[in-house]
């Protein structure tokens, strides 16, 4: 599979050593790390829940879509689900490509495309104790009693 | 009448207060269906940034909803 | 240094740890691999001469440019010198920054400037024996008794 | 007449046959000593692809060439 989900750490060193390859001149590696901070409140940890089934279907056409539009070699993608902590990489993406070009452009779309399009929700934990799923006001236009607080 | 399974992910399941309920519904449409279950997941329209699931497929707010289905109602990803 | 010239194999592990940082959100890395062909010609090995003092300046300074313009929190370089295999790293470059758009910026606004901007001249052995530097017909406008040949 | 010390790299110095020399020269600016050097590297033109450096700085083709300076000539780069 090029689209995995993992609840173990990614290993960026295996995944850049499976995808090595003589006849491709360019590597480009996306990883997106969880930082201390999110919209100014400070991040303790983070969790994220995946609905693993679509994810890795929606993953893999994003995947063979982007390589036919781009004419990259191979891609692969990892996100991770459950627990993380801070400085853990939460998504890797690598691309490799005759040249840089393609390269650069097909990570960045692919990244681009499982930030929005992969059913995975993320919720941060903040220093204050208080938590909250990320982007969700984005779907709630009115309160309801059992919405939680992005204020503590 | 037509038995649906529904199911709330994230936000929708802390809202809801329930991951999965079966419900009975004239619904025609995934986007009717979701409207009926505004106290659920207190979200008046998913268009744009919600996303809904039926029978394992991604699938559009006007897909239809049949008896028997399983229809998933994802609120607003954030991967990454 | 956030520019280096190495004569040794590139540790993409090490320069990816040493790049951790717990502000920083995204990390996007570009490698330059060798590959086996180039412009229709089968590669055998190939070597990379490098002035070491100003590649590393023009590099650090290439480096402060880029991160002032794209806002990425930090970036670093690697680049081979010496004789070369196939599939090895020639060229490492990362950044990491708050969002990936700065981070994707930077890498790929500094691998663009490392190829034409430092003293660095790669030289191409091939497979049927012949061996050229790469490029050098873009200045060479005229014929001269001790030009090397890219067809054998 | 100043005395100027060369310096060939890669291509121009495999056409040159030497990495270094200390040339007599006239020349007020690098452009017009690479072109007194055309028998060594063999290229008319330097402008847009070559590039110079002058005791140890990057240079323009129109800088000067003084007595004593250490002139570098480097053939169109190719790294990465």
């Amino acid at each position: 599979m090029r689209m995995e989900i993992s609840d173990k750490p990614i290993d960026a060193t295996r995944l850049r050593l499976e995808m090595a390859d003589v006849t491709a001149g360019g590597f480009v590696v996306f990883e997106g790390w969880v930082r201390n901070h999110n919209e100014g409140r400070e991040v303790r940890a983070l969790e994220y829940e995946v609905y693993k089934p679509l994810a890795v279907s929606e993953g893999e056409r994003i995947i063979t879509e982007v390589i036919e539009q781009t004419g990259a070699i191979a891609a692969r993608a990892v996100h991770r689900e459950g627990a993380l902590e801070l400085g853990d990489s939460a998504v890797w993406v690598g691309v490799v490509s005759a040249h840089r070009d393609e390269a650069f452009r097909a990570c960045r779309q692919i990244i681009d495309r499982i930030k929005v399009e992969l059913p995975i929700w993320k919720k941060e934990h903040y220093v204050d104790g208080d938590s909250g799923w990320v982007n969700c006001e984005r779907c709630a236009k009115h309160g309801h009693a059992h919405a939680h607080s992005h204020t503590a | 009448m037509k038995s649906v399974s529904v199911e709330y992910f994230a936000l929708f399941r802390d809202r809801a207060g329930r991951s999965q309920e079966v419900v009975e519904t004239a619904a025609e449409d995934a986007l009717t269906l979701f409207r009926e279950l505004e106290h659920r997941h207190a979200t008046s329209d998913p268009r744009g940034h919600c996303k809904v699931a039926i029978n394992g497929n991604m699938a559009d707010w006007s897909d239809a909803v049949n008896d028997g289905d399983t229809v998933l109602l994802f609120p607003p990803v954030a991967g990454g």
